[in-house]
Order: structure tokens, then C-alpha cells, then sequence
């Protein structure tokens, strides 16, 4: 089993610039400074549009030190089998290719793209950074927006539906790797990039993004938002690894402790759920605790 | 004065700081560090920098003591707000004199 | 019959093999000396068993008309059977040939006007050894016997080529059997 | 070496003979074969090329796009609404300059659904930034694929050679294959300005603002504008390079002609009939038709369609009396792209010279209604006597 990495043995080396675009306290910024950490230098991004779009810089300056293709938005995966192609007839085996698009762009648009490609095997890493909304084009409801979340297109009623279950379809395709992250547990992040690096065919990592404006947080309570969301058993961590679910990190711990915290507190730390009655908040808690009785239920 | 004779016709962009320009002005509030708190600087030794791993923004070194680059710092507080021993605060901006920000 | 430009329109079935036969006879008129050769198949939406057309020009000179075959001087059918379902002879010059793969006695057909070859095609190609219903190689024996057109060598010489890697001496030896076979009027 | 195949096999040996190292490709009728025939070539082992079956002609220039931008010489081909589909790509791809080559095998466009041929769908993506190139024979579609390497990599601009579906690509005709040392000579491996690599990071397509602005070095780089006008500055240069190409394919195969138009008995011509790919070979029928009955007329195939050659056309049709574009395409509401194109050369040109044609538009072929060439030499043979209309008259119509 490979060893858990720290923040004293995590690569210092930094790939992005500081004095980006990016919102004040933008919970992509962590995931990607330490997501590219753990590509590393030799990794070719491609990128649909995207708040990552912004945060990558406007010519002619980029704010990322690897080599970037920026693609249109349903094509991520498809411009990654293109740089592939191109690297394996070139036979240059040591360069990885990585995709990061956002949840409209991957659960969206980008999803017929992204299952081709899976279903080809390519080898890549597609890394989905889940800020539950198109955030870029000023917070509308994309298929990973959660079930009551208020946005831009659902003003007043909040969303009606279920969030999208993406890693599921992913697993669907039966793929080496799959797994949940958060950048509110970076380290985790980290070590499940590397981890996957090397396995075959299509990887797919799903990261939960608190985004301060998108969701009604002040910026400085990021990190615990997201946190949260992982605490009250709302957004698990884990991997499927070549189909064999095991939860990870914080939420392996959790089924040790047997005890969440109440989802009340999730859904209080953001003003988007402001519409969400102790009724349906109540139906949700349900939800959350049948899924983890099963989980503890796995334990025993 | 025109663009004619640039290297490139394309959309190629090279890497380099401020992107978004100085986006220390960005900042409200700003982070100050008590070195008789922070964990590296109490033991003199490489320990926690839980600040620069959280930092979104690229701007807290990992160093005793972590330094903070103003010129980008865009003050979103998350150091403050995670640093285990508090030795982070966020201080308003206006307290800080015209001529200091100059210095910065 | 002008030998200067020729018009072949063959009708077969989705699957049968009619447009290979146009092929062999394309290739080799283009040796023999016709540098336009265009052969086009029925455009469009081929299912196997339905019927299909092909259309094969075949000229002294280069060809600029691609356009569908509205007169041709020959026409082939390789199963007896789509003279129920399809005009075959439409738009046939007075005097065209008509080769025509059947069963029936050659004098069971009144073509008038025409000029009509006929031969079992279908036993041929299977006392040549070929899996029934393959009738795409003999065919070209009868019409060589109807229209003497490029010559047998010639064409068994294509024939072998084409099916190179499936049983060339069968398909090549069922040309020739057709083309002893076949009756053709005068 | 001369073979007789049909028009989607020359493509495929084109490709073949291009040492093509991506090909991506989505079936679509009438595609479909060259891109299968590739397939072949690649898992015989008679190509090294990587072939991504991809899930969409979206993807299919996907991928042909980063391919391209990680330095490999990429190909994808497709047909109608796949085309239609590729469209926010097609614009990419020149935006980005990247040197690929696209046949676009043509066919009618949805709704209703149709197979058959016409010029709907490349003519719709006349304004992508894309040169354009429309080919009449085997021959041509064979050699305009390796010209189209030579030529996109030297401008970097994408090029699309089209060739009309199933009347070209499901034909059969005898055309010479270029030998591969000749080819090889004619085509230098592609060298692209740059490559995505670690090595030299850079971050392609960013957002580009309204203006221009200084780069990391402290030089000003351009605005979305400049780079937009240098698209347009290139492809109007790239005739030039055009003629280039023509002439190294010439001194090397002996074969090969003027590069934008192909005119046929035009020289002492009163009338000429233009048009786009095939129907203007058939469109010769019937010239000498009318030649015989003693009617001065000619016919010119415009083979470079995009950058549009203006100059060349309207030296070709100066002093005319007339000149009658046939269209498998029009500009719905008004009239067929390219009469359009060529009244505004005429105009350009000879206005004021007491010497501008009149032009008659006639639409033929649409959806792959059979053109007949009696159909044509009548049609030719009245707008000789008089302009038939001022609107597009549509040949065959059955109203």
C-alpha cells in the first residue's frame, strides 16, 4: 500500500503563478495548485471552457507552467485522445495527458465525449472539478447541482432535482479508477492522482469544489464548507479501484466513528440552500443515513 | 504601434505571474502572522504549514516563517481561518497607513 | 454495336456480387486500351437481397459524363427473377444484348428486338465448384459469348486477379464453362 | 501506376501516401468507405498511423485538433450533417491555425434526411476560415489531399477537399496512384511552429481580449482581432502558395494545371458555364454539344473555392457575354454562394469597363436529383439566347 503523503513530503514545486484571475478564497485554485503537483511537470493539460479557462489566464499570459490545449467545451475528452494519438505515434511514453473540466462541462455537455473516450480505454486522467454549477457564466443549475440549491436559472424553487451521480456512470464504463475527492482534503487528492497515474486506460477523479460566490459562503469558511459536506456524510471519499468501492480518508474514518454530523449544518453554511424546509432538509438526512447504515452495515 | 512582427498568430500563451494583474488590491482584509504562535516558527523546525497547503492562491512560502507575498495576496482568510494554533488573523486593510501599502 | 463507347447496365441483388462483376469488366476494358472507364453503382441505401443497379461506360476516351446510364447498348442480370420486378430492358438501344442468368430455356423468353443470351449461371458456378449461389464470375463468360468484346483472356486474367485470395481457378474456370454454355441469338 | 477505384480509395491512398499519423473518423454515409479503408491500411500494418474510432464527427475533429497541436499531420473526413455537426470545431480549427486536411465527401444536408449529393454542406462552412478545394475526378482527389498537406502546413490553414458523394466517391474510374518516393519528395515531414510539450509550456486558444496587450517579455502581443485579421491576410496570401504547390506537384509528377479554375473552351467563348466539382466535367458534354451547333461556349470548374481567386476568375470571364453558374448549394433566400462570389469579382473587376457578363443562376442536383446532361444543354443552350431569370431557376423541378 502506498504511503500516505504529508504536508512536509508533498512536492514543493509549484506549476501555478500566483495573481490569478480566480475568485478571492476559490476552492479550484487548492485542488489544482496541489492536482498539478502531483501530475507533475510532464503532463500535457487540456481544458474546455470553464472558470479553470479563467483562472488559466488571458493571452498572452498563461497562469499555469505545463503545456495547455484549451478546447471547446464538448470535447474535452476527444482532444485528449488526440494528444494520446499523437504521443504514442510520436513514442514518447513518459508524457501524461490530463483533462480538467468543470461539472457542466463533464456531467453535461462534455459526457458523450468523455464516455467515448472511456470506452476506448484511453489513457488519461480526466479530473472533474465539481463546483455543482456553472459557475463561469454567473451560477446556473448544471447536473451535478445539488437536489434544493438556489442559482441563477432556479431563482426561487431552488433545484428540483437529484444531483447527477457521475463517478457512478464513470464506474459504469469499467474503468481502472474512479474516485471522489474534495479540495478540502488536498493531501487526498494527491495521493489518489498518483496512485491512478499508472493504471490503465481512462482515469476518472471527482472533486468537490466549494466556490464562495456560487454557493453563499464567506470566502474564508471554504475549506470547512467543504469539510462539511464530507463530515455530515453528504459527499463520501472514495475510490473504485478496477471496481471494488472502498471509501477513503475522512470518510473512512467516519465508519469507524459511526457519527455524523447532522446535514442541517452543511446546508446552513450556504446561503443557496436558504430555500430548503426542515421538511426536506429532514428527507435528506433519511437518505444520508440509509446510505450509511449500508456502509456501516459493509463495515461489520 | 502595432502588433504586426509578434511571435505568434495564435492564441499562445506563456507562463508568468499576474495574470490578473496585482490582485493584492483585491484584498479587504489582511492576513498577519504571530510568529509566537505559528508552529514552525515556536519550534524552529519544518512542521505544519497547513497556510501554504491551503492557500488557493500560491502566496504563503513554506518557509520559518511562512511568508506572506502581499503583491497577490487577495485576502480570502481561508490561512486564518484554518491555521490550528490561530497565529493567523485578518486584519482590516484600512489599518494599514497609505505609505506602508507603498512599501509593499 | 459502336465499340467506341459502351454502355453496360447490370441489375442484381444487394449481396450478389454485381458491382465486383462490373468491376472485372471495367479493369479489364482499361487494359485493353479504353482509357475511360467509369462504372457507378445504384446510389444509396444497399440492403442485401434487394435490387440493385450498376452502370458501366466504357470509352476510347476520358469520360467527363458520370451521370446514370439512360441508353445502354448491353444489360446484364444476373438472376432471372428481377425481370418481374424491375423494367431490366428500360432505356436498351434497339438491338441491345441482354444477358441473362436463368434457369429456363433460352426460347422461353421473347425479347423483341433484342438481342438475348442466356445461361444457367447458377449450376455453372456450382459445378465450377463455387458455393451456390455465386454468380458474379460466370456471368462475365456470357457476356463475353454475346457481345465478344474484350477478348476471354482478358477477362479470366481479371478474374483471377480480383479473386486472388478466394478460389481464383473456381470463379475463373465458371467464366469459362459459362461461356461455352451460354446460348446466345443472333 | 494507373488502378480503377472508386473516388473514396483514391482519398484513402492519398492519406495513405501522406504519412498521416492521426485519423480520426465517425461513419457517416457517403464517408464512410474512405474512412473504413484507412482502417484497413492501419490494421494491416500498411500505415503507421494511430485510428481513434471516435463517438461523434464533433470529437472526430477533436481529436484531430489536438493531434495537430501536439505536432502530429492528422486527417478526418466526413459528409453532411456530420459536417453540420463538426461545425464549432471547423471554426477552432482555423482559429488555430492548424495545417489539417478534411475530405468532406458531399451530401445533402437534414431535414428532411437524404443521402444523395449535393454541395449544401461544405458550401455552408464557406466562411469557417477553411481553404476550400473541389475536385472532379479520381485524379484529382488523389493528388489535391497531398497538395492539401504541402499547402495547409506551409499557411497553416485547415483545408477541406471536397469531392461529390457517391457520384465521385462510390464511381469507380481508372486514375494513376503517385509513387511514394515522388510524394515523399513533394511533402517534407510536417515541422509545425510549435508542438504542445512540457519542455516549451504553452497554453494554446486561451481567452484573447478585445485588444491587444503585453506579453510576459514586455512585447505586445495581439488582440482576438489581429489574429483574426491575420487569418484572413493568410488565406488571401495562400493563393499564392496555392500556385506554389501546383507548380512542385507539377515539376514532380507531370501532371497538374492552373490551380484555381479549370476552364474548358473558354478562351473564344461568348458564355460560360461555372460551377463546383463533377457537373462541371459534365458540363463539357454538353459544350461540345453546343460547339457543334455553333454556340461560342465554355465551362469553368472553380477548384479553389475558398480563399476565393477572384482575380483569376475575373480575367477568365472578362469580355464575356455571359456567364451561367450551375449550384448544388444556395444561400437560402437569396441565390447560390458561389453566383453570388462571382458577381462581386465581376463587379470588383470590371466594373466600369462596359464589359461585366450577365450572370444566370441555375440550382441542379439537390439531394442527389439525377442531373441530366440533355437537362444541362438545354439550360446552357437558352441562357445563351437570353437571360432566363434574375432569380436561381432549379433544374428538374417538378412543381
Amino acid at each position: 500500500m502506498q504511503a500516505k503523503t504529508t504536508i512536509l513530503n508533498l512536492p514543493t514545486e509549484e506549476f501555478v503563478h500566483p495573481g490569478t484571475r480566480a475568485c478571492t478564497g476559490c476552492g479550484l485554485a487548492i485542488a489544482y495548485r496541489v492536482g498539478l503537483k502531483a501530475l507533475g511537470k510532464d503532463t500535457i493539460l487540456v481544458v474546455p471552457p470553464s472558470c479553470l479557462t479563467v483562472l488559466q489566464g488571458l493571452f498572452p499570459i498563461a497562469s499555469t507552467k505545463l503545456p495547455c490545449l484549451n478546447v471547446t467545451f464538448a470535447s474535452t475528452a476527444a482532444a485528449a485522445s488526440g494528444i494520446l494519438a499523437t504521443l504514442k505515434s510520436q513514442g514518447k511514453d513518459n508524457i501524461k495527458v490530463a483533462a480538467w473540466a468543470g461539472d457542466g462541462g463533464t456531467s453535461d455537455i462534455g459526457l458523450q465525449a468523455l464516455s467515448g473516450a472511456a470506452e476506448r480505454g484511453e489513457n488519461f486522467i480526466y479530473l472533474c472539478y465539481d463546483n455543482e454549477g456553472y459557475m463561469n457564466t454567473g451560477v446556473q443549475r448544471s447536473g451535478t447541482t445539488p437536489m434544493g440549491a438556489v442559482t441563477a436559472n432556479t431563482p426561487f424553487k431552488g433545484k428540483l432535482q437529484q444531483k447527477k451521480d457521475v463517478p457512478a456512470i464513470m464506474a459504469a464504463h469499467n474503468l481502472s479508477y474512479v474516485a471522489a475527492c474534495s479540495a478540502a482534503y488536498p493531501l487526498d487528492l494527491f495521493d489518489k492522482i498518483r496512485k491512478c497515474m499508472d493504471m490503465p486506460g481512462t482515469k476518472y477523479i471527482h472533486i468537490h469544489i466549494p466556490c464562495p460566490p456560487g454557493w453563499g459562503y464567506e470566502a474564508r469558511y471554504g475549506i470547512k464548507v467543504g469539510r462539511l459536506a464530507v463530515e455530515t456524510g453528504y459527499y463520501d471519499l472514495y475510490e473504485i479501484v478496477n471496481g471494488e468501492f472502498k471509501l477513503t480518508a475522512a470518510s473512512e474514518k467516519l465508519v469507524e466513528k459511526r457519527k455524523l454530523i447532522p446535514v442541517r449544518e452543511y446546508f446552513r453554511s450556504q446561503s443557496r440552500f436558504r430555500i430548503l424546509t426542515d421538511a426536506q432538509i429532514a428527507a435528506i438526512q433519511n437518505q444520508i443515513d440509509a446510505k450509511w447504515a449500508n456502509y456501516y452495515k459493509k463495515d461489520e | 504601434m502595432g502588433t504586426r512582427n509578434y511571435r505568434r498568430k495564435t492564441s499562445h500563451s506563456e507562463h508568468g505571474p499576474g495574470d490578473g494583474g496585482r490582485t493584492g488590491s483585491w484584498r479587504v482584509e489582511r492576513p498577519v502572522l504571530n510568529k509566537s504562535l505559528c508552529i514552525p516558527c515556536k519550534r524552529n523546525t519544518e512542521a505544519c504549514f497547513i497556510c501554504w497547503l491551503l492557500c488557493p492562491d500560491v502566496v504563503i512560502s513554506r518557509t520559518i516563517p511562512p511568508k506572506i507575498d502581499l503583491e497577490y495576496c487577495k485576502g480570502c482568510g481561508i490561512c486564518a481561518e484554518e491555521c490550528p494554533t490561530k497565529a493567523i488573523t485578518m486584519v482590516d486593510e484600512a489599518q494599514f497607513s497609505e505609505e506602508e501599502k507603498e512599501k509593499e | 454495336m459502336n465499340k467506341e463507347f459502351i454502355e453496360i447496365r447490370w441489375h442484381g441483388r444487394g449481396g450478389q456480387g454485381a458491382i465486383t462483376a462490373a468491376k472485372i469488366v471495367a479493369g479489364a476494358a482499361f487494359v485493353s486500351g479504353y482509357s475511360g472507364v467509369v462504372m457507378a453503382p445504384s446510389f444509396g441505401t444497399e440492403r442485401r437481397g434487394a435490387p440493385v443497379m450498376t452502370s458501366l461506360k466504357i470509352s476510347k476516351e476520358k469520360i467527363y459524363d458520370l451521370s446514370p446510364i439512360e441508353t445502354p447498348d448491353i444489360i446484364v442480370v444476373l438472376d432471372h427473377l428481377l425481370l418481374n420486378e424491375a423494367d431490366v430492358v428500360c432505356g436498351l438501344k434497339p438491338g441491345g444484348v441482354i444477358v441473362l442468368n436463368t434457369p429456363k430455356a433460352f426460347e422461353s423468353y421473347n425479347f423483341k428486338g433484342y438481342r438475348l443470351a442466356t445461361a444457367d449461371i447458377t449450376a455453372i458456378s456450382v459445378e465450377a465448384g463455387l458455393p451456390h449461389g455465386m454468380v458474379n464470375t460466370g456471368i462475365i463468360g456470357s457476356l463475353e459469348k454475346a457481345t465478344n468484346l474484350l477478348g476471354m483472356d482478358i477477362l479470366i486474367k481479371g478474374i483471377e486477379e480480383e479473386f486472388r485470395t478466394r478460389r481464383p481457378e473456381k470463379n475463373s474456370l465458371a467464366a469459362k464453362i459459362a461461356f461455352e454454355k451460354t446460348v446466345a441469338g443472333g | 501506376m494507373h488502378i480503377i477505384e472508386n473516388g473514396n480509395v483514391a482519398a484513402a491512398l492519398g492519406v495513405r501516401l501522406c504519412h498521416v499519423n492521426v485519423i480520426a473518423a465517425y461513419p457517416i454515409t457517403p464517408q464512410t468507405p474512405l474512412t473504413e479503408k484507412l482502417s484497413e491500411y492501419v490494421e494491416a500494418g500498411e500505415m503507421q498511423a494511430e485510428y481513434i474510432p471516435v463517438e461523434s464527427e464533433h470529437s472526430a475533429l477533436a481529436v484531430c485538433i489536438a493531434a495537430s497541436s501536439a505536432g502530429a499531420r492528422s486527417f478526418t473526413a466526413t459528409s453532411s450533417n456530420g459536417l453540420l455537426y463538426m461545425h464549432e470545431q471547423v471554426q477552432w480549427a482555423a482559429g488555430a491555425r492548424l495545417s489539417l486536411v478534411m475530405c468532406v465527401v458531399n451530401r445533402a444536408v437534414g431535414a428532411p434526411w437524404n443521402v444523395w449529393n449535393d454541395q449544401q454542406d461544405s458550401i455552408s462552412q464557406r466562411d469557417t476560415g477553411w481553404i476550400q478545394i473541389y475536385c472532379c475526378d479520381h485524379q484529382q482527389i488523389i493528388d489535391s489531399v497531398i497538395k492539401a498537406y504541402w499547402l495547409a502546413e506551409k499557411v497553416s490553414i485547415p483545408i477541406m477537399v471536397c469531392y461529390d458523394g457517391y457520384i465521385l466517391s462510390h464511381t469507380y474510374m481508372p486514375f494513376e496512384v503517385p509513387e511514394q518516393e515522388k510524394v515523399d519528395k513533394f511533402l517534407p515531414p510536417f515541422r509545425p511552429d510549435y508542438a504542445l510539450n512540457p519542455e516549451e509550456p504553452a497554453n494554446l486558444n486561451t481567452v484573447t481580449l478585445p485588444d491587444v496587450r503585453m506579453d510576459v517579455r514586455g512585447e505586445l502581443a495581439h488582440g482576438y482581432m489581429e489574429i483574426r485579421y491575420l487569418l484572413h491576410e493568410e488565406m488571401r496570401t495562400s493563393l499564392t502558395a496555392a500556385a506554389e504547390a501546383e507548380k512542385r506537384f507539377a515539376d514532380i509528377f507531370g501532371r497538374g494545371g492552373d490551380p484555381y479554375v479549370e476552364p474548358y473552351l473558354c478562351d473564344d467563348a461568348e458564355y460560360i458555364a461555372v460551377g463546383l466539382g463533377s457537373l462541371t466535367y459534365q458540363l463539357r458534354v454538353s459544350v461540345d454539344t453546343l460547339r457543334k451547333e455553333g454556340i461560342k461556349v465554355g465551362v469553368m470548374g472553380v477548384r479553389f473555392y475558398r480563399p476565393f481567386p477572384d482575380e483569376a476568375v475575373a480575367k477568365a470571364l472578362k469580355g464575356k457575354k455571359g456567364v451561367i453558374v450551375y449550384e448544388k448549394a444556395l444561400s437560402y433566400g437569396y441565390e447560390g454562394a458561389l453566383a453570388s462570389d462571382l458577381k462581386s469579382a465581376l463587379y470588383e473587376h470590371l466594373a466600369g469597363t462596359g464589359k461585366l457578363p450577365f450572370v444566370q443562376n441555375f440550382i441542379a442536383g439537390i439531394g442527389g436529383r439525377d442531373i441530366k446532361t440533355d437537362d444541362l444543354t438545354q439550360t446552357l443552350r437558352a441562357a445563351t439566347k437570353n437571360r432566363v431569370s434574375k432569380e436561381p431557376v432549379w433544374i428538374g423541378l417538378k412543381l
